[in-house]
């Protein structure tokens, strides 16, 4: 582990947080829950878990963001808060 | 706000799209079979696999999935993985070992060949599961 | 840096709490069913990500055994040259089922819609009082 | 009611965090974590299954009920999808 890495990824991660749950546009706010599940990533791949992080970039980047997209197509865009 | 699935797709999108799907869809092979050495596995061979049905469904239009996976095959491979699974226990089990113990498998190498087997299980069942998921949430 | 080094095992462990409290105060906090969606996810891997750092030891590598298969097989490995794999392991399998947990929510979700038309909780509240008192 | 959230967060952070200071280092190789059940499998796996992978090894070997279980919870996810969304309820509701 390299403790530097470890926290300016720590960061990042913790921006991408704070905005995906404070964005009103819910499309924004699952692009940046990919965004955010990336940084997981790099820090999974950096600890070690290489298969963790193999997984987390197909399900995180992929699935599960189209799965989200969709349902923000077929319901609302906008959030009240 | 609907999704735009009435429109006809744009070409290029369409046929850069569909020239990497095999690509996608042979790593995703590679990474089921290459788990043994080297980080991959079923979950992570099965999601690719999967996600490269999605881009073909998302650069076509949503009548692709059914044209080319049909929904009965689409339903019975989500639960021929876990049979395959639960089968190869069993037929351990008929063997005269417990159950899912690979060493009495006829084959040279047991624990590894058993391993693939639950692998290619694994990857199945996981690729039908988002597969049918996404089929859901889209047609509904 | 000698002083960074000492205290940095616990600081990083303040950096998975303040993103799993993020996590925490979107479930709670917002209104909007799609904004808990995105809360517990945050929440579901941060956790994730605690549990892998439980693995990591300093100086190690990733645990795939160098030259395995050519290699002798019987050799003794070293425990302190890989990674921990246990929670590797238990991880894999979780994210993985936090995909068909996510499924299943937006699945309601859609359902929801379609019966109120609505996804922020307290216009549901009011639709499902008026609803029940008529 | 915003706020009450947020203070009700923060307590919980910081209670977390207080429990959090007696955990072992980030890393430390005498980790509670790392002496127990782990050298087990990474001194033996490649003896016993011939698979270098450790991760696969015990995702599927030594673990396997644990991931027949995993995958049967996949399983039940997609069923729970097909009967949530493919219910005829939707007209005569209205």
């Amino acid at each position: 582990m390299i403790w530097s890495l470890d926290f300016v990824l720590l960061v990042l991660s913790v921006v991408c947080a704070v905005a995906a749950v404070q964005v009103r546009d819910l499309l924004a706010s699952v692009v940046l829950l990919a965004a955010f599940s990336l940084f997981m990533c790099l820090l999974w791949t950096e600890m070690g878990a290489v298969d963790v992080a193999f997984t987390e970039a197909a399900v995180g980047a992929g699935v599960t963001t189209v799965f989200f997209v969709i349902t923000v197509f077929k319901t609302d865009r906008v959030s009240r808060d | 706000m609907t999704l735009p699935p009435e429109q006809p797709p744009d070409v290029i999108i369409k046929v850069v799209c569909r020239s990497l799907v095999p690509f996608i869809q042979l790593f995703g092979l590679y990474v089921v079979m290459h788990g043994h050495s080297s980080p991959g596995g079923g979950f992570q061979g099965g999601v690719i696999l999967a996600a490269s049905f999605v881009l073909l469904v998302l650069a076509e239009d949503r009548a692709t999935l059914r044209h080319h996976i049909p929904p009965a095959a689409l339903n019975a491979s989500t639960s021929a993985g876990v049979l395959l699974f639960a089968g190869l226990g069993v037929v351990c089990l008929a063997l005269g070992a417990n159950y899912l113990d690979y060493g009495p498998l006829p084959f040279a190498e047991p624990r590894s060949i058993g391993m693939l087997v639950i692998e290619i299980g694994v990857g199945i069942t996981v690729m039908a599961a988002m597969l049918s998921i996404f089929r859901d949430l889209l047609e509904f | 840096m000698a002083i960074l080094d000492g205290a940095a095992g616990h600081l990083n462990t303040v950096g998975y709490i303040v993103l799993m409290m993020i996590g925490f105060y979107a479930m709670t906090g917002k209104s909007n069913l799609v904004k808990k969606l995105v809360g517990m996810n945050i929440f579901q891997w941060s956790i994730i990500l605690f549990v892998v750092s439980l693995s990591a030891k300093r100086g190690a590598s990733i645990p795939i055994v160098l030259d395995g298969h050519g290699g002798d097989a019987a050799r003794v490995l070293d425990a302190a040259l890989y990674v921990n794999p246990l929670p590797h392991v238990l991880m894999l399998t979780a994210i993985v089922v936090g995909v068909a947990i996510t499924g299943v929510a937006l699945a309601l979700l859609l359902q929801i819609h379609r019966q109120f038309g609505t996804l922020e909780e307290n216009e549901l509240l009011e639709r499902l009082r008026t609803s029940t008192g008529s | 009611m915003k706020l009450l959230h947020l203070v009700a967060t923060t307590v919980t952070g910081l209670l977390l965090i207080m429990g959090s200071l007696d955990l072992a280092e980030t890393g430390d190789p005498a980790a509670p974590a790392a002496t127990h059940v782990s050298p087990r499998y990474i001194e033996s796996s490649l003896e016993e299954t011939g698979v270098e992978n450790m991760v696969t090894a015990v995702l599927a070997d030594y673990r396997g009920f644990d991931t027949l279980g995993e995958v049967t919870v996949i399983f039940t996810g997609a069923i729970a999808v097909l009967l949530i969304l493919r219910t005829g309820l939707k007209e005569d509701e209205e």
